[in-house]
């Protein structure tokens, strides 16, 4: 059957963009091709310390429920479209799906399964959910390789691998590109020592380690005594091609010190920035309050790297005559936002990339540049979680407007 | 402490700077400071201060900044330059200053003299028959000046001021 | 477009709506934001009225009907607000459907925070920009350079969109001769497309920035003029500038003249002087009370951007509640039992979302109540009734579970839903809309029934839907722990936990807790 | 394969041992190097002064390079930076390339910026690779313990150097090292850099940044501290007895040229590779090495 809009993604922007849509009467597909919806923000901590910070991250529950129960909206996890083409107004896409899945209600998590996987990562649990999730991209069956281990040893029966995708072809009326964003690598930052360096991780990485609870459980061994986070990685950096600022990692930094601060707070908290950008109403409060209790310090530190102990060691200048060398238990990149090639199958006259990279969009902030594809969330630019909520509802309401006079014949 | 009088410096000098060959990023620099924390020297030699130096002449402070003898302490090692988020290439924003305080403040006497040298033979070290006669012995070519190019190559130097503090220049 | 479907019974009965007032849409603010949302509404069937304070200017060319004047009062619900507007010449009662809060936001100047007198050669920015966009010129000075200095972020934090509108004024700047800007700031707000790239381009036209963590500058007033001195923040020296200009950026914030619609919500002290409480329950341009819409400065958003985003966000809002149908079936909605109603008016001045009327007698709008139970406990009189949620399975076997789990619909009940079935198999989940329909007496009646421990899981602060109803719970549980000590049980068999949806983490190592201290019972 | 040797100005005059084990090396691993006469100064002395008149004598150089249509592999790091910048300005700039032309005329020459600038270790790398040099090794180094020393301008600036060795962690001299059959030491000082740039300017400076890795080497118990760039051996080997001395610390770290190290594994003899030219003795090396 014909749907209204096709949503490529199913983070947070496409999640609360086929709930405005729905609302609005118009129905959606959305395709994700990890085997779960929610995209970055599934990763997330829950900020809040006594009080919520406003972070945003519980959002995705809150869609992820609505949009299940909305009629109109279809879910397809683990899937891609492999084709797009122009039929008259309306578009034709072909949707691979390969739902290779282990049975929740049958699975009793006795991991026999990840012993026996040849392939590391091709099983995995996400820090979100406790239940077993196979990768789409990991799995040998996906490169065509024939491999049925872990189906086999399965004492209950709740692998069911499905080796060749599902092809569904769908007719729809518009396309919604809600492909989000990739992080910074800062692998490409050598100084930093990332990966090399024990203890230098990433924002996303701690953000989830908070997230599945707490620094023993995600493999530390110990809590550290003591974290410094680094803003600006990859951000507001020429040198690495990125002349603009991510928006949202002065926001993420300061809620996880602050969340780290309430839950363990003998833990000294260092930041390293360059300018702190508003990210909320009372922000002058709330950098107060964070001042109070986190070491903030005006510096680009020029090199991470690990002592006798292999502990990581942040060079730095902070204004005083010499040079610091300050030694701390973790130290967290706060790698910026960089476009994700959103891949889109077939050519499309009219679309664009903006001076940064990321999908253009013309005035109104969501029209792609094609007649019937739209733009929405961190594909268009940096966003916070609420940011890419309204950035969905003004899709939607261009996507209505847009439906509405094709209906008409404009 | 005198106060420094900002309406008394020169707004037009870190244009000058930036005019110059390898001068282009001086500009871009936002002060995050990492130049400094990357740079060799400064724990050694405090007036040897990339951010400062870079600050004292986006400022204008053109007098300091070109009658220094701190300029002169950078090793070329491009730390700097390797760290900087903006890309001010901080190496050659040195080189750039260097420039223009030999055009007009003060060049240290070492490098007058090994420009007068390199004028002269071409090269740094005057190549004689001891010098050929040592290669020779371990079964090398002999090395043959061609001072002729560089007089045509190199102008002759127009200015070159005393510098009157170089207690720290000496030749080597 | 017809309006909304209106087919509540008592609505008919009490309210007479008017269908023709159901689709009309007051705006509040001309600027131009005020104007564009008249004509994306009027493109999706709204009539509109935008409404001019009476110093605002007046657009030559207006696209939408516009009124001049001041509100004294506006009362009712969605699709049937009564407003009183004080003109020029006289005050007129007029119905509308939907209220937009698009008000320009209220500048604060810094220059008093600064401890000098405004004089000629000192503007704030926004006077700047216009002084500028109105062809005003720089003194001249034939020999010497002219020094300008803006102060940004400076005596309290400054937007993104300030640093955007000095931006543009040095764009303008940059093309005079001999002129040199100076930036006294704190922190740069670049978080916006192309900022950084602008804040660069400027620095290499040469304007300075000084940034400064600590010890602002100060700034000395003579008959000569205006010296500012301060210590370098990179170089550590002292220095001073007397400047022939200097711009001073002010502080955003939300007009006044939002009161009329702050008091239509009665929970609006928790988040006033916005329309909008700072919480991701509130996502556009929503606020607490059902029909009312806050763009831009009215809910702390400045930057162009977002507005722009706000404009289309009125109409996607406006559209889904002209869809939106009551709840007839009494599941989700309170309704008052007015025969135990004795008019003490607690549920009124308690509503959080402004849900309740008084029209002879307290009553709820079906479309404006979010079912948060808030009125229900405390009505003194248990006059007003609401359902639990039906959608949730849950045993009523006190013996089989005896752990009962009270959740809100928002948050607790999707953390409870990743929970592991074996940790929950001795508890009932019981979900509410709200944690604010928890009463003490309900959590008693549960340890009366057998119940070995309660645990109630609201929101954290902040993040409740219904602004304090996750408060009222703990505050409740507070209550019923006290009269257990004094009954003589164990206080501790009852506890209350913040949750989001994303925490299951917190409900598991609650039950876990409870579990440990009441096994012995 | 063949290619142009540019020597510059203190290889040949100073460090004859460096240029005599590159030649025999090179010789041995089946590369011809080719003089041109006429090769003088890079020009780095004078970017100080002037980065014109740096730009144009180094040009003079790439340009008679040009004119043979061949590679230049120099010797010395500053050399090959130095060259290697100039002939990538003078590529990518027009308005450079026009300008140095100008100033080339009146010697008959002209420059278009084509011709690549290596250092012999790069060449190695390149030409001959890690694989080939172990394959060439004749005399494998058991035994001996190596700490490397690149030099700055032998990493960076690193969008000179793209697609050769990472400014931050380069491993390409360590495993021409480790080719050789030698051990490779890591030490937190490996990317010091010597002080050579400023020691005409203050001895005092450069000497206290040349300290801390001569200290660590000879900590460390390696057996020699491997050069590639007679800037460095200035400091690490001509200044350790001076720096011993104002310092109180005890150092005698032998330095030595990786091409001397290289021809030790491919058979050839200390004498051969100019190791009397050496000021500190590497003796255990040479022992180990040679009985």
């Amino acid at each position: 059957m014909k749907k209204e809009t096709l949503i490529i993604g199913g983070g947070i922007t496409g999640l609360s963009l086929a709930w405005e849509l729905s609302c609005l009467g118009i129905s959606s597909t959305i395709v994700e091709k990890a085997p779960f919806m929610g995209g970055h923000v599934s990763n997330f901590a829950c900020k809040a310390t006594q009080t919520c910070q406003k972070c945003g991250a519980c959002q995705l529950e809150d869609y992820l429920s609505k949009v299940h129960k909305a009629e109109n909206v279809d879910l397809m996890v683990s899937s891609t479209v492999d084709s797009l083409t122009q039929n008259g107004r309306d578009f034709k896409a072909m949707i691979l799906q390969r739902k290779s899945m282990i049975v929740s209600d049958k699975c009793d998590d006795c991991g026999l399964c990840l012993k026996v996987c040849p392939v590391e990562g091709a099983l995995f649990y996400p820090a979100f959910d406790s239940r077993l999730y196979i990768s789409n991209e990991k799995c040998l069956n996906s490169i065509g390789v024939h491999c049925e281990i872990c189906a086999q040893i399965c004492p209950q029966g709740a692998v069911e691998l499905q080796e060749k995708s599902r092809e569904v072809e769908t007719e729809v009326a518009s396309i919604a590109i809600c492909t989000g964003f990739s992080p910074y690598d800062p692998t490409q930052k050598l100084k930093f020592g990332y990966p090399r360096v024990p203890g230098v991780i990433t924002s996303l990485e701690l953000d989830s380690i908070l997230r599945t609870g707490n620094f023993q459980s995600a493999a530390f061994g110990e809590t550290p005594k003591s974290i410094a986070f680094i803003q600006c990685v990859g951000s507001r950096d020429p040198r690495s091609g990125t002349n603009y600022c991510s928006q949202i990692c002065c926001g993420v930094s300061i809620r996880l010190a602050r969340l780290i601060k309430n839950r363990y707070p003998d833990i000294n908290l260092t930041i390293f920035y360059m300018d702190i950008q508003t990210f909320e109403r009372e922000f002058d409060r709330t950098l107060d309050r964070a001042q109070s209790d986190i070491n903030f310090i005006r510096a680009m530190p020029s090199e991470i790297h690990s002592d006798e102990d292999g502990f990581p060691r942040v060079v730095y200048h902070g204004g005083d005559e010499t040079r610091q060398m300050a030694l701390f238990d973790m130290v967290v990149l706060s790698v910026g936002i960089v476009p994700r090639d959103p891949d889109l199958p077939g050519s499309f006259p009219g679309l664009w990339k903006n001076r940064d990279g990321f999908i253009g969009s013309d005035d109104n902030g969501v029209d792609a540049g094609h007649p019937g594809i739209f733009v929405a969330g961190a594909a268009q630019g940096p966003k916070s979680i609420s940011a890419c909520v309204s950035h969905a509802i003004l899709a939607a309401s261009q996507i209505k407007r847009y439906l509405d006079r094709t209906m008409r014949g404009e | 402490m005198p106060k420094i009088n900002l309406n008394e410096l020169d707004p037009e000098f870190k244009h000058r700077v930036a005019e110059q060959p390898g001068g282009e990023g001086l500009k871009a620099c936002f002060g995050c400071k990492a130049c400094t924390a990357a740079c060799p020297i400064q724990p050694i030699d405090k007036r040897y201060d990339p951010r400062k130096i870079i600050r004292m002449a986006l400022l204008g402070m053109k007098k300091q900044v070109l009658e220094s003898d701190f300029i002169w302490l950078c090793s070329s090692c491009y730390g700097c330059q390797e760290v900087c988020p903006q890309n001010v290439r901080f190496t050659e924003v040195m080189y750039a200053i260097k420039n223009l305080a030999a055009q007009e403040a003060c060049i240290p006497p070492g490098l007058t003299a090994q420009r007068s040298l390199l004028k002269k033979h071409g090269r740094l070290y005057e190549v004689g028959e001891f010098e050929n006669e040592k290669r020779l012995k371990i079964g090398l070519p002999p090395i043959i000046e061609h001072a002729e190019d560089f007089d045509v190559l190199l102008p002759d130097q127009t200015v070159e001021k005393d510098p009157g503090h170089s207690s720290t220049f000496h030749n080597s | 477009m017809s309006g909304r479907v209106t087919q509540s019974v008592f609505l008919k009965g009490v309210h007479r709506i008017q269908e023709e007032a159901s689709s009309k849409v007051l705006i509040l603010g001309g600027d131009e934001y005020g104007i564009r949302i008249a004509e994306v509404l009027k493109n999706n069937a709204f009539d509109s009225t935008v409404l001019f304070e009476p110093n605002e200017k007046y657009p030559a060319n207006p696209k939408a009907e516009i009124v001049q004047g001041l509100i004294l009062n506006i009362s009712g619900f969605m699709g049937n607000f009564s407003v009183q507007i004080e003109t020029s010449s006289n005050v007129t009662h007029s119905k509308f459907g939907y209220i937009v809060a698009a008000q320009p936001p209220h500048r604060k100047s810094k220059i008093n925070a600064f401890a000098i007198n405004d004089s000629k050669s000192i503007y704030n920015l926004s006077e700047f920009k216009d002084y500028l966009k109105s062809g005003g010129r720089l003194p001249e000075r034939k020999d010497r350079w002219r020094h300008i200095a803006f102060f940004f972020d400076l005596k309290g934090s400054s937007e993104v969109s300030q640093f955007e509108t000095l931006v543009s004024v040095l764009d303008r700047l940059e093309t005079e001769d001999r002129l040199q800007p100076y930036v006294f700031t704190r922190n740069l707000k670049v978080a916006s497309p192309g900022l950084d790239a602008r804040f660069r381009y400027h620095r290499q036209r040469g304007v300075v920035f000084f940034k400064f963590d600590n010890g602002d500058p100060v700034i000395n007033q003579d008959e000569n003029g205006s010296v500012i001195t301060f210590v370098e923040p990179l170089l550590g020296e002292q220095m001073e500038l007397t400047p022939d200009i200097m711009v001073f950026d002010e502080i955003l914030g939300p007009t006044d003249s939002l009161k009329p619609i702050l008091n239509l919500i009665p929970s609006s002290p928790a988040f006033a002087p916005y329309l909008q409480p700072e919480s991701s329950r509130f996502q556009g341009v929503e606020t607490p009370k059902a029909g009312i819409y806050a763009v831009g400065p009215s809910r702390g958003v400045f930057d162009i951007e977002s507005l722009n985003a706000d404009v289309q966000a009125v109409t996607v809002a406006i559209l889904k509640a002209s869809m939106e149908k009551p709840d007839l079936s009494g599941k989700g909605v309170a309704s008052v039992d007015h025969g135990k109603c004795t008019f003490c008016l607690t549920c009124l001045r308690l509503c959080p979302h402004g849900a309740i009327g008084f029209i002879s007698r307290p009553e709820i709008d079906p479309l404006s109540c979010r079912a948060c139970g808030v009125c229900v406990v405390e009505c003194p009189m248990g006059a007003i009734e609401i359902r639990p949620l039906g959608d949730f399975t849950h045993s009523t076997e006190t013996v089989s579970r005896p752990i009962k789990l009270i959740v809100c619909a928002k948050s607790g009940l999707q953390a409870a839903a990743k929970i592991k079935a074996g940790i929950l198999s001795d508890v009932e989940i019981i979900a509410l809309q709200c944690a604010g329909n928890v009463s003490a007496a309900s959590l008693l009646e549960y340890f009366r029934d057998g119940a070995r421990g309660v645990i109630v899981a609201g929101c954290f602060k902040g993040n409740c839907a219904s602004i304090y109803g996750s408060t009222l719970a703990e505050r409740r549980v507070g209550y019923a722990a006290e009269i257990l000590n004094q009954a003589g049980f164990d206080p501790e068999r009852l506890e209350f936990t913040s949750v989001a949806g994303n925490t299951p983490e917190t409900v598991v190592e609650a039950i876990m807790k409870l579990k440990s201290r009441i096994h012995h019972y | 394969m063949e290619t142009l040797l540019y020597l510059g100005c203190t290889v040949p005059i100073r460090n004859l041992n460096y240029e005599v084990s590159a030649r025999l090396t090179a010789k041995a691993l089946g590369i011809t190097f080719r003089d041109i006469e006429e090769f003088g100064c890079c020009g780095f002395p004078l970017k100080s002064l002037n980065v014109e008149d740096m730009m144009v004598t180094a040009a003079r150089n790439l340009a008679l390079a040009e004119r043979e249509d061949l590679d230049i592999c120099a010797l010395c790091n500053a050399c090959a930076g130095t060259l290697n910048e100039v002939a990538h300005q003078v590529r990518t700039n027009p308005e450079i390339r026009e300008k140095i032309n100008r100033r080339l005329k009146p010697l008959g020459l002209r420059l278009d910026g084509n011709v690549k600038v290596r250092n012999y270790m790069r060449l190695l790398w390149e030409e001959i690779g890690i694989e080939g040099i172990a394959k060439a090794v004749t005399r494998p180094l058991n035994g001996v313990t190596l700490a490397p020393h690149y030099g700055c301008h032998y990493l960076k600036p690193s969008e000179l150097n793209v697609g050769f060795d990472s400014p931050e962690v380069p491993r390409t001299l360590s495993d021409l090292i480790t080719a050789t059959g030698a051990k490779v030491i890591n030490y937190p000082s490996l990317l010091d850099c010597c002080g050579g740039g400023l020691l005409g300017m203050s001895e005092e400076v450069a000497n206290a940044m040349a300290v801390r890795k001569l200290q660590e080497v000879s900590a460390s118990g390696a057996h020699a501290l491997v050069l590639v760039c007679p800037f460095c051996n200035v400091m690490y080997e001509g200044q350790q007895k001076k720096i011993a001395k104002s310092t109180g610390i005890d150092l005698k770290t032998p330095v030595v040229y990786y091409p001397q190290v290289l021809g030790l594994a491919l058979g050839m003899t200390s004498e051969e590779l100019g190791f009397k030219l050496n000021r500190i003795k590497p003796k255990e090396l040479l022992e180990i090495v040679e009985g």
